[in-house]
């Protein structure tokens, strides 16, 4: 298998999708000739045309919902947001008309669309760059929400989201795409709302997704030296959600925690706790814990970052919580 | 202060001549959308009908003179108050009213009322009701047609109120750097809600805005469906031939309130008046009769036509079954 | 004690607190002229003239941003939504301004603000005019959200959140304005993070706000019929949330029950979920059970939406599934 | 292509005398600013400095000659380049460098960074990230000094490449609607990150946007500080007497890239070399002699003080403890 980047897995995703449909195109902010504000795109330009990878002015109110008219009538737009922080000024495209007018024309019309970019905090771009969204995203009817943590996952699942019918919220990391690993070699997709046991294990059961689970897999690292093994159980996708190999895997372990970027309150973990509860409440031991960043909007400087973040240390913590051990 | 905006926007001089088989028709069209929102208010009334109604009583002109100019193959992006924009793109009053009764029959099939028309065979693209929000689909709708380098034009409406709000603005800044061919159709009825255009706009004149962008514009009033035929179709033909957008201010007015809850005391008893004497359907009959000649048994008997069609369009509502699924319509499998 | 409509408590509210700051105002699409699209500033136009009582264009985005700046300057703006599903709009006024400039400019400006108007679905107003949006707000650090269920706490609070330094997201209910009740004579606040027990009970308990939980005393009722005792538990405020009187009740009840309009992935309800079973589990003998809208975007027709939105029967029948009745 | 953009907006005989006394205060500043800027670009390199670190180099005469029309008492609200803007309106390099090195001493105490400066005695109101987003903000200050009956003005700074969203229209909009006593100042600088205003505007003559809105504007080179200053103060005092709000574009050109991570490729080498024959400082100093008069004493002096004054404010930053907390700024008890 190759081993490539995140970045480069979503670039061939892209492209090998735009190779198969002509009606797929890419539009976004710097996407073409800037070859991507993180190089996402990088070539696509050269390869596609103007026509097919579209700079947009800073509107993207206006740009998603050209890309949501566009899908009305037949194309299957990409649509790349710088970051998801800037998702924020379109957001009512992708409620109010992404997400509902398949409902609203009583199945007349798809909306076959992908909203894309990074999500959660890069490094020191404070409050108003530093968001984790899906929480919003995960909580809309409509929307499909995708959160690759690997670069296998990141192309089979973009080229999945590519091809499905309905409006796909995909968030990517910016602090991931350089991450790289092994992908297939090939044509290959991976079903929407299927999870990934990233690591087995039999004490505790972690799930986490995107970049927070590289934190997880370094908490387990340490966790393994004391003697306790995690399994890690990455869902993917956080709407649909795959219930069964979260809720399989706690009733083996018993334990559950939850570990993802973003605000405490309401954040989508917590979602994920009370299915747990709901189903697997007689095979808990122990509470089910979410860790998460802390509760404030993201400082400036780096060491009050590292504090306000989920941490390998803040993982281990809680699964000691959970097993009732310090 | 309000009737500042009563004044013409332009001489008489610029009268279209009366062709009596295209005005018949547009006369035809403009009767059964009045007649229609007639029996949705009465319906309404009953209890028939919920949540908000917004008719186009007095509008009319503007929807079915702008259509007219379309082709079947074009499309049409409209707002909440679009019972006429969509029976002029061929919607039936059967489809719509079934829709406004929430049975499964409606256009929508019950899903989505007044303010979510859609028709797909027409290529009537809804029905929406964030303000502004629908101009960027509309210009997206462009944009795919310029992709496939099809000839198809897209028109879209909006209200004079919804010429202040960001994504208006996003959609037409996009529409005018890539010549994409949409039009922009202000249906400017001097309110939004309660608050006249003076006290929303800095410069009443919609079309003023095309000129931050570089994008054509026109502007006249609406009471003469012939007029707005007219002018609307030269902007249609720039945006098919050239690939040039164009924002049109029609000036209008809505004799009801906003919505069926809205009394409509911000305006004037005469206010109301002197525009009903511009109503664009009796002003439109009055031109069959005086100008093309036409005969009054013609008249009569179209008249009796859609008299019919609407009442067959209630009992057709009224008697058809009420929406009964929605679960398979959030996604598509 | 005087008997009067949620719609009059709201205007007293601000009436009372526009008295006493001259700094106050009131913003919003209709809210002068019109006397409000709900007539809650009914008259407010003629107490205090067009500076204070501002009528705006369409432009959430620009309104709000304005009430942003107004605030960082030290007037106290109220910016009137016409319905909150207009704030998606100009959510990132709220999201990235309003939140977070206390925290970016380290103390030096404060933003008091209140965003209000009403929430939730009315009647047959489909699915962009059906959205409860708490879970989006409650999301965000720096904000406060408020959700009266009466007359008495609608009053009580909105004079509170004018008086409070943060931006406060205070959210009603086009149903509830004419829902009367008993509001104390002259001047009093209510404390932001107080919840309040609506029903005392001993069998289970029921967490709910805002419009749902009229729907809740519904259910109390039929359940009385059958026996079954609920304790009604009124946060009033979502975010702070008052953890202590929930957890008082349940670990009395040993059963809960959470109610709320809206989607249920990510609702907010999920969050009250997670803080139960995790400071009351060994008090829990059922799982917490969360009731809320379905999973879709609101249809028109009425048959559908009272199908869609949380009914009396469907808290009856989660609150016997608790008890292990049928 | 993007050469056309480097033609003149206008004639050198619109060039202002060159005061002794203003000019040399304002180059002082400017100077100021380009070596407190490029001992930042140098800690950034260092890694004394993380996230994002946009430059305004080649830019200064824009918000030193703007800023200089003010008086203390009035406000500015910028963007996320706008070291520059802090330093002209009073910051010290002391407080704005600290605040880049992430120190609790910074103007912000380290909670916001770069892009998040905010001056609270010096009504320097930020600082914002997210684009277009500070537009309505700046309407909202200035609707605040006409609630009072203050006779401040507030300066609203934006790129040419915020031009095209739905926030800035909105604010523009509110401030042309309420007139109220703001001036929003375009730093056209022909990029936004790699993107050429050609391809990003249907206009590229910003100030065009103000026809939309009946809005004064104007339009004008900004490599000369002393005709931004006479220009911006015409708009200022206008605001102040008037309350009328203007829209003004001033044509300028960034010498780095967007910020420290853009090589800038979108560029060609002739273009900047071209731009930098008009850097604003250097242009101000050979004003200085040239038509001033001034010595070269005063002048080496002057520069001697301001080396000094930023290698102190480096050290300063560099001394000073890190930022330590941030739970009491979120809410205010
Ligand atoms: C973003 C947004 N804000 C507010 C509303 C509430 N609203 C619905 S229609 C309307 C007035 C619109 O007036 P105009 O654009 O002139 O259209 P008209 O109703 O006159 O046809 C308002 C304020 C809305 N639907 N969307
Ligand atoms: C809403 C939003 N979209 C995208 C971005 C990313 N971004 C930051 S600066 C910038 C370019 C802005 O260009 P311009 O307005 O001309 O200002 P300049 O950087 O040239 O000073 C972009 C796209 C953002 N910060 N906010
Ligand atoms: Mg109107
Ligand atoms: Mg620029």
């Amino acid at each position: 298998m190759a081993v490539i980047s995140y970045r480069e897995a979503l670039n061939q995703a892209m492209t090998e999708e735009m190779e198969r449909d002509p009606n797929v195109f890419l539009m976004g902010e710097e996407v073409g000739h800037y070859q991507g504000a993180y190089k996402v795109s990088q070539g696509m330009l050269a390869r596609f045309g103007e026509r097919r990878v579209v700079d947009t002015p800073i509107a993207e109110c206006g740009f998603a919902g050209v890309g949501v008219g566009a899908a009305m009538v037949g194309l299957r737009p990409i649509i790349e947001f710088m970051t998801w922080n800037f998702s924020l000024v379109a957001i009512d495209q992708i409620i109010n008309n992404a997400a509902k007018i398949r409902q609203m024309s009583g199945g007349q019309f798809t909306i076959p669309i992908v909203f894309r970019g990074p999500g959660g905090c890069a490094v020191q771009v404070a409050a108003q760059h530093s968001q984790a969204l899906e929480a919003f995203y995960a909580h809309v009817p409509g929307l499909k929400v995708i959160m690759p943590s690997v670069p296998s996952d990141a192309k089979g699942l973009l080229k999945a989201a590519i091809r499905d019918d309905n409006p796909v919220v995909f968030i990517e990391s910016e602090t991931l795409y350089s991450v790289t690993g092994e992908v297939p070699p090939g044509e290959y997709t991976i079903s929407i709302g299927k999870g990934d046991v990233k690591r087995p294990g039999k004490d505790a059961t972690i799930v986490s997704w995107s970049k927070a689970l590289h934190t997880v897999v370094e908490a387990a690292k340490l966790l393994d030296k004391e003697g306790i093994d995690v399994e890690i159980v990455d869902p993917r996708t956080l709407r649909p959600l795959d219930d069964e190999i979260i809720f399989d895997s706690v009733r083996k372990t018993h334990r559950c925690v939850v570990v993802g970027e973003g605000w405490p309150v309401a954040h989508f973990g917590k979602e994920i706790a009370y299915r747990v509860q709901k189903m697997c409440l007689d095979d808990l031991d122990a509470p089910v814990e979410v860790v998460t960043s802390e509760d404030v909007p993201m400082p400036y400087a780096r060491n009050l970052e590292l504090e306000v973040l989920p941490a390998a240390k803040d993982v281990v913590d809680a699964v000691k919580a959970a097993l009732y051990v310090e | 202060m309000s009737t500042r905006t009563l004044e013409r926007i332009e001489p008489r001089e610029r009268e279209v001549p009366a062709d009596k088989e295209l005005l018949s028709k547009l006369y035809r069209q403009m009767l059964g959308i009045r007649r229609m929102e007639e029996a949705a208010a009465k319906a309404y009334a009953q209890g028939k009908i919920g949540g908000f109604l917004h008719l186009g009583i007095g509008q009319e002109a503007v929807c079915v003179g702008a259509i007219a100019a379309l082709r079947p193959e074009d499309y049409v992006v409209a707002t909440y108050r679009e019972h006429g924009h969509a029976y002029a793109k061929g919607t039936s009053a059967r489809a719509i009213l079934a829709e406004l009764f929430g049975r499964k029959t409606g256009i929508s099939k019950g899903l989505g009322g007044s303010m979510h028309l859609f028709d797909a065979p027409n290529h009537f693209l809804g029905g929406y009701g964030i303000v502004g929000g629908h101009v960027p689909i509309a210009a997206g709708v462009a944009f795919k047609c310029k992709y496939l380098e099809e000839k198809r034009v897209t028109l879209c409406f909006f209200g004079e109120g919804s010429s202040s709000i960001g994504g208006f603005f996003e959609g037409v800044a996009l529409a005018a750097l890539w010549k994409l061919p949409v039009v922009f159709v202000c249906e400017n009825n001097l309110y939004a809600m309660g608050t006249p255009l003076y006290r929303s706009l800095s410069v009443e004149d919609v079309s003023m805005k095309a000129l931050a962008f570089g994008m054509a514009r026109d502007r006249f009033d609406g009471d003469d469906v012939l007029r707005v035929h007219g002018r609307i179709t030269e902007a249609v033909e720039r945006a098919r031939d050239e690939g040039e957008p164009t924002m049109i201010e029609v000036r209008t007015y809505r004799f009801r309130g906003h919505s069926m809850s809205d009394p409509g005391q911000y305006r004037t008893k005469e206010e109301v008046e002197e525009w009903k004497k511009r109503d664009p359907v009796s002003t439109a009959r009055r031109r069959l009769v005086e100008e093309a000649k036409a005969d009054e048994e013609m008249l009569k008997a179209l008249e009796a036509e859609v008299k019919e069609e609407i009442e067959d369009a209630v009992k057709f509502a009224e008697e058809s079954p009420p929406a009964d699924e929605y679960l398979p319509y959030t996604y598509k499998e």
